[in-house]
């Protein structure tokens, strides 16, 4: 049987035991092939567990530069005994099975159509070290070693990380090393004949950065301003705080007091979060809170006073599968109704939706400088998949021309030249209006903020003009925002199409490589990448100028597809749902599939015609 | 703010505190409560206060959540910037807004509703995280603004205008505030303004979470069985159209009784309250001695007055979060952003 | 000038001071029409407030049994000096103005094209009672007196109903009667000409009942068998509660012991009366909530849980003014989204529309019956118009025969028979599973009840399968639910008619009157009423025979339109909106003007073309 | 129920309680918690206050909210209904299926964040109403399933993983629970089964609200600075890879101590736990002496273990609302519906 053979191009997977050291060893894996100049991208696929249940890791080979999930594995590292049936079977044929051969397995648990490459961890670990915990830890670094071999990938490049992880912690390297250098040995000794996977040194990765998409938010929010941050934990969302925590830290302590120029509250839950982050913002400063679906169910009553009110939030929403409790570890974009229309009544909100890591550093500080111009609450919909996977992407940019944008508020030196203040009042005729800080001027620009009804100089009223004012104000609001959110990115097909894909968010990368496999079926598409919510005009241009448009989203109910329709008043019969919800990212070949049969199936209705 | 405060031309007759404000120049829009309700007398015993302390009223912020209680900011200081947030969650927009800005004074007004029952869990939080503010509870026992339902200090057996009695145990709020460690506790009456005023001004200046519970009788929802005879009428009346269909007007209930002394006050209801004055000798700095006394004073029947606890050390959520003296809503660009070669390092780290 | 002339046919309105005892007197007055045969229907306008802020009372009389609101005032009782501009101005020309007359007024506060009718209450009740109270009180009393004497009404209904009234309370008669004839007497003497309104004996009420839309449901609740009511206060929906209680203490209380049949609870907040509707659910007993918008933005998680958990739970949302607190005393229909796709992740919601106390009353018994039988949460989707007006309405009407539908409950019996039970399993093709009560049986059809995605037979899973299975049921168990819930009810135009309306809930009597003034206006109308959502495939099928279809709605985001076009995923265009929201009841006048003007618009860009 | 409880066959060995089960019968589905995780030793003594108390399994509905805690009630009792609702809300959903079926026995398990942090009111309420149920803190101090996050009744100036302190005084739910009115109030230690097994066995058979707090380490996210050296290695590791990667397997914290004894626990962090098991002849009838000896003990910093509260004579919420004795779920059409004739009576009234 001729086994599988690609040079840079491959998926390996690890299947290993939740916090048994392997998250570290695995990551080590990825970026030394990286460093080789070779685009990788990794997921985690874990369990909503601590400790003991079963854990994968997917890496992505692609000299290509294809960052979404490919499907199928090539090379399997074994791990883990509980999962063992399920990752030999999930193989693709031809494919490598690496595993730990210390005790001898049945023929039975195999398979016939796959190379298994055995390695004796435990007992080259037993025989290295003696405590048990050592024991453990190094088995990863050992099987990393292994590969490394296996792969023809540089033990010095995997050094030179390890030396860059373990900086400070000399103790620490020697071990590494140890172990990585007794896996490799023992392949090149055993397992002499190279594999048909290889790693070969290239340059295609560039300037590129390698993070995940909660640290790049956090970091967005520093430099975006954020000074308050009210969260609550919850998965997908928590390393979102955490790291905006140690990034102030380290980027936001007076140097002479050693003061904290932040405040961060891990809250009560999640409505003391957003009612901290609403009081902020009424308060002038750049307040942001970070949650999952849950958390924007419970939010919802201050979502509603945040709209009505017209209060600055920003709510990064690292979306999970849902209903309720749903797949907390699993990926889904399936709050964009919940956000959108959040709360009871007639509201309407700002959704930002960044593709990558890059998009939500950018994303999140753009949505402090929105929140503060529309005074209004803005939501950033990133999800578990670009949030909590190191995922290749531009570098981080910032323009230091370009200031804060802090909206329109009233100074005291206005008040005090008599300039007329009406807090609810439409002066500039974009529908939004002025505000002053609490504490601006002695004798004017104080006002009483309410949910309630008002009149246009926030005067609590009853009476229905106002309220129908202060609505249709709102409306006109909404509708200036279509021009100050990041505009949508067009791509024209390289082969001429009648037909087009509407797509956001985490969507991308497995989007852009569905291109080539479409056209490799015949099929060219004309793209729009959403980038925001409410749309501009030029998006319901891309669709009328289409015969058919394709909306490709990560949920059940065409979430996105609504919203389109909803706001352009559009056809439905013109969009054509492309749904992926298994928590699962969508994968280029499920989007070429679909695409595919739905305009074969339409070629042969009109063919019968 | 480098601005002067420019009091307005007053009448001579008006006296004026240190900053040069009248009164008036601390009082808000007309009051739409129900004539004689506690809560305007309170309003007014913060007014007093803050004229007192020559506070400048656009220093202040006064929030409150949602009932006919936390309506009461907008009928005082109508200089200073108020928000009426949603039920219950005032603590919560409270502590955003001394975030942002640790540069003024904050006051929050709420119910027995907003705090005790729907706000239960902010006001723990708000309390345990020692948020440096006034809190201000205005318990009359009932929800006033939905006509009258049991809060959740209703005492346990009392009957409600719709003749329903209440079966849950009480939820005394100083008592709470005592456990969960407010570093200033205190009661007072709406209708005993020489006490109440001196424990607001005690509490505005205390650095910390001060709190302060007001027995404030509700006019309109207390009127039923055992009212005094002038209400007996009335009351048959709305009985008889079954809904709360006349409202008298009536006067406040004022008290006057001195330091260690007990009261018994008629409540509109016609139930009587025993209130007791802290003895002048009273040592309010020991926590312990506070929850005992309450807890010992409550088995006969009376309700504590007066400054309960203070802890003149106390510190606050600034101190314990080591934040930047200077306001975090005048940070500038410069100082919060780190700036474009920062961020290229950070770009190096992640390759 | 000629004055104003009507019989059985015109609009009073009462302009007094909350908390005074005007509401009784108002009531009073607006039911002696009702006992004389005469169709009215009274609408009460209040603040936030409890007393001393100004109230309105309108009294709709209609001999044709028009029963939405008419807009414009024939006969303004003007009781209160705060408003007495606004209301005078508000009057009809040629209509008439009731006032106090004790103290003078200058000519420049009235109007010379209307009839000024003074009469010196004051002077009179100071004449007649000493107590300051009995003079305020019998002030209201006495007007209605005078009124009747003006208008025409018999005495002795009056009298007859203030005796009902104070039945038991004998020593309130006296005074009553006293303040009644004195009113009448001043009258009959000092303005013995009569008015051109009148009110004259006639046979147009029948058996219908007079009764509000809270007190309406709340016995639909008692009917329908709910035994557990856990609640939060909150107007407008706290009188449905409150109903509640004294109905179970007059109809659920065991004969013998006294104990109760039923479980009040007024929750700490609406998550905790959601929370505890959902236990008692979950545990067998039938339960419901009452609660309007914010209440329904606090129980979003909950009613997520319950969707994805499958737990039956009714919850009555009398609606009010949104977003946020909005106006807490007005009136809108403005929740539809907020329920339909209640909280986070893929949702789908059921929900009942009353058009008014009769349904309230059948639908709250339904939701009951459909919570158990769909195992998923119930909206009645009443509103403030319905749920605080006394209506007129067909009486309340129970089959015997009727048993409840408990739903698909595994008995005991059944397990011990070896009945195969999967809490998640769809065994009937319907979508529905069956689910056990706890404490069923010693060792069988005990299961995990979790928000988590679960296999058929509720082991926890995050495997996609079994995530898609369960999610693609419950959208099976939705499609179910159309032919479950109230069939819309199709009304076809006497006149030839390419265009259709579709309206719902407190939208009905001024939908109906709207119909004869189009027609008058020539343009003839098919309607339907929209029951219930999920829509069945009739409402398509109206809307796809017809050129185009109006939704009236009374909300600003046209949110039934939205549920309309995402659901049959119908052109949008077709479909014209017809919105009213400035928070009072929506009129037949507004119904004719917006669709005679779309209509001829569009006639004239027809021409032009 | 009319069924007689049919355990299947047993291994002679194992023995059987008065209704034929042996402490197998009593058990769940395999814990997914961390080797040496506090709950399943809390979920090991349940097991067996069941076994010994001849509790009917299927008689008892276990509710949990969300949290490492809430999840075991998945690995106890398999033949009970459970119900693993939202996070923080558990006592809520308890308290309607204690309305729905007075007849079954009701146990509530959470966690120290599901309870002090985000579920703090509903807590509140819960107790103070006295409903009919076994509340079960399993406290340890940390957010765990989301990965060692401070909760509610963290120590104020702890640290951690992330080297961030704790600034926050801390929330005590048995001084909580005592002063809201729970009629049993007691604490435990995981690690101390021959005293909490009894505990929770008084709290099952206690009719009103029970409350158990008890204190239970968790392994995974209190190894930090100060640990003992074994852990020390694999500290430094997650330090430097900075997330954590190694979770090493522990075995559990066990205690043995007489009653009236002081006992220093070292816990997995490095700190220690110094745990004063109650006399024996401490009288627990006395609300407000549970209060003060708490607080003493506090100030020494010892945390009081036992059997703190109990009031025999303690009603219930069904008392309170005099509820039928039959269980509200069973009662059937005739008995709920006033039928037509009522209904055309009340028409009558409304013309
Ligand atoms: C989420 C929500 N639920 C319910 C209400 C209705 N509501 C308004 S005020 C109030 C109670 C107020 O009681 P309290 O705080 O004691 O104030 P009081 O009127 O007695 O001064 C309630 C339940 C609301 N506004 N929001
Ligand atoms: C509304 C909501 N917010 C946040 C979360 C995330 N979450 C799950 S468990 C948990 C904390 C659990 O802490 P604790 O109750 O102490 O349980 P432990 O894991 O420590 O036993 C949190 C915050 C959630 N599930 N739901
Ligand atoms: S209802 Fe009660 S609390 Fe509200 S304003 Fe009137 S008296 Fe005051
Ligand atoms: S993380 Fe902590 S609480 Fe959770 S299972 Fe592990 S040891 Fe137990
Ligand atoms: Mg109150
Ligand atoms: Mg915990």
């Amino acid at each position: 049987m001729k086994a599988l053979a690609a040079v840079n191009d491959f998926v390996v997977k690890f299947a290993n035991v939740n916090g048994s050291g392997s998250a570290s060893a695995n990551e080590l894996f990825a970026k030394a092939i990286l460093r080789m100049g070779v685009p990788v991208s990794p997921r985690n696929i874990f369990p909503s567990n601590i400790q003991g249940l079963p854990t994968w890791y997917e890496v992505r080979v692609s000299a290509a530069g294809w960052l979404g999930r490919r499907g199928g594995v090539d090379l399997m590292v074994a791990m883990n005994p509980q999962t063992w049936d399920g990752d030999v079977a999930e193989l693709e044929a031809r494919g490598y099975l690496f595993y730990d051969s210390s005790k001898p397995l049945p023929r039975s648990k195999f398979r016939d159509d796959v190379h298994v490459i055995g390695v004796p961890l435990t007992l080259l670990c037993n025989q290295a070290w003696t405590d048990p915990r050592q024991r453990q830890l190094f088995k990863n670094i050992m099987y990393v070693g292994a590969l490394a071999a296996l792969l023809g990938i540089d033990t010095d490049v995997i050094e030179t990380l390890i030396g860059e992880q373990y900086k400070g912690k000399e103790k620490l390297l020697e071990p590494n090393f140890r172990a990585l250098h007794i896996g490799g040995e023992y392949v090149r000794e055993h397992h002499p004949e190279a594999i048909g996977l290889r790693i070969e040194r290239a340059d295609n990765v560039g300037d590129r950065i390698f993070v995940d998409g909660n640290d790049a938010a956090a970091l967005g929010c520093v430099y975006g301003g954020a000074t308050v941050c009210a969260w609550y934990p919850i998965t997908p969302s928590s390393s979102l705080a955490e790291a905006f925590q140690s990034y102030c830290q380290k980027l936001r302590v007076d140097p002479e007091t050693k003061q904290n120029r932040y405040a961060i509250i891990q809250a009560e839950d999640e409505i003391a979060s957003i009612g901290m982050v609403v009081g902020a913002g009424w308060n002038g400063a750049r307040a942001f809170t970070t949650t999952s679906g849950p958390g924007i169910s419970l939010m919802n009553e201050f979502i509603g006073l945040a709209y009505f009110a017209e209060i600055p939030v920003t709510i990064i929403d690292v979306q999970r599968g849902g209903p309720s409790t749903g797949m907390p570890t699993r990926t889904q974009q399936s709050d964009l109704l919940a956000c959108a229309y959040a709360s009871h009544g007639d509201t309407k909100h700002v959704l930002l939706l960044p593709e990558d890591p890059h998009e939500c550093f950018e994303f999140s500080a753009k949505a402090l400088d929105l929140a503060d111009r529309l005074q209004t609450p803005i939501f950033v919909m990133t999800d578990l998949d670009i949030g909590m996977n190191q995922r290749l992407c531009a570098p981080f940019a910032w323009d230091e021309a370009q200031a804060y944008d802090r909206g329109k508020v009233m100074t005291a030196e206005e008040l005090e030249a008599g300039r007329d203040f009406g807090r609810s009042k439409d002066v500039d005729g974009d529908g939004i209006p002025y505000r002053t800080y609490p504490g601006t001027h002695p004798s004017k620009g104080a006002y009483f903020t309410r949910g309630t009804s008002r009149d246009p100089y926030a005067r609590y009223s009853e009476r229905g003009p106002d309220y129908v004012y202060n609505m249709q104000r709102l409306l006109k609001k909404f509708d200036t925002a279509k021009m100050l959110v990041p505009q949508p990115v067009i791509d024209q097909s390289a082969v001429p199409s009648r037909c087009g894909a509407i797509y956001f968010g985490s969507t991308s990368p497995a989007m852009h490589e569905a291109i080539g496999g479409l056209q490799a079926n015949g099929i060219g598409l004309d793209t729009l990448r959403l980038r925001a919510f409410p749309f501009p005009d030029s998006v319901r241009a891309f669709i009328e100028a289409r015969e058919q448009v394709f909306v490709i989203e990560q949920n059940r109910d065409a979430q996105m597809h609504s919203l389109l329709v909803n706001e352009f008043g559009i056809d439905p019969a013109r969009l054509i749902k492309v749904l992926h919800y298994d928590g699962t990212p969508i994968t280029a070949r499920f989007i070429v599939d679909a695409i595919t049969a739905h305009l074969r199936a339409a070629a042969r209705r009109t063919h019968a015609a | 703010m480098t601005y002067l405060a420019k009091p307005a031309l007053h009448h001579p007759t008006l006296a004026c505190n240190k900053i040069g404000f009248t009164r008036r120049d601390y009082e808000g829009r007309v009051s739409t409560l129900c004539a004689g309700c506690g809560h305007d007398s309170i309003s007014a015993a913060i007014i007093q206060a803050c004229w007192e302390l020559d506070i400048e009223p656009h220093r202040l912020a006064k929030l409150s959540g949602i009932g006919c209680s936390s309506k009461t900011p907008d009928y005082f200081l109508g200089q200073s910037h108020g928000f009426n947030t949603v039920h219950g969650r005032m603590p919560s927009v409270l502590t955003g807004a001394n975030l942002a800005n640790r540069g003024l004074l904050y006051l929050g007004v709420s119910g027995d509703g907003d705090s005790a029952s729907i706000g239960i869990g902010q006001f723990v939080h708000a309390i345990r995280r020692g948020v440096n503010m006034t809190y201000i509870v205005e318990n009359n026992g009932v929800y006033g603004l939905t006509k009258g339902q049991f809060s959740a200090t209703a005492d346990q057996g009392s009957m409600s205008k719709k003749g329903v009695a209440n079966a849950d145990s009480p939820l005394d709020l100083v008592g709470l505030a005592l456990q969960l460690g407010a570093t200033l506790v205190a009661r007072g009456f709406s209708g005993d303004k020489p006490q109440l005023v001196p424990l607001i001004k005690a509490a505005m200046t205390h650095r910390g979470a001060a709190f302060i519970d007001v027995i404030s009788p509700c006019v309109a929802f207390n009127n039923h069985a055992g009212s005094t005879k002038s209400y007996e009428y009335v009351r048959e009346h709305n009985d008889a159209v079954n809904r709360l269909d006349v409202i008298p007007t009536r006067a406040e209930i004022v008290v006057d009784y001195a330091p260690g002394e007990v009261i018994e006050v008629d409540q509109h209801d016609g139930t009587t309250l025993r209130l007791r004055k802290l003895d002048p000798a009273y040592d309010p700095r020991d926590r312990l001695a506070a929850v005992n006394l309450i807890a010992q004073r409550q088995a006969q029947g009376e309700v504590v007055t007066g400054l309960l606890y203070i802890d003149p050390e106390a510190g606050d959520l600034h101190g314990h979060l080591n934040t930047i003296d200077t306001p975090l809503n005048a940070l500038d660009a410069r100082t919060l952003n780190p700036g474009a070669e920062a961020l290229s390092r950070i770009n190096a780290r992640l390759r």
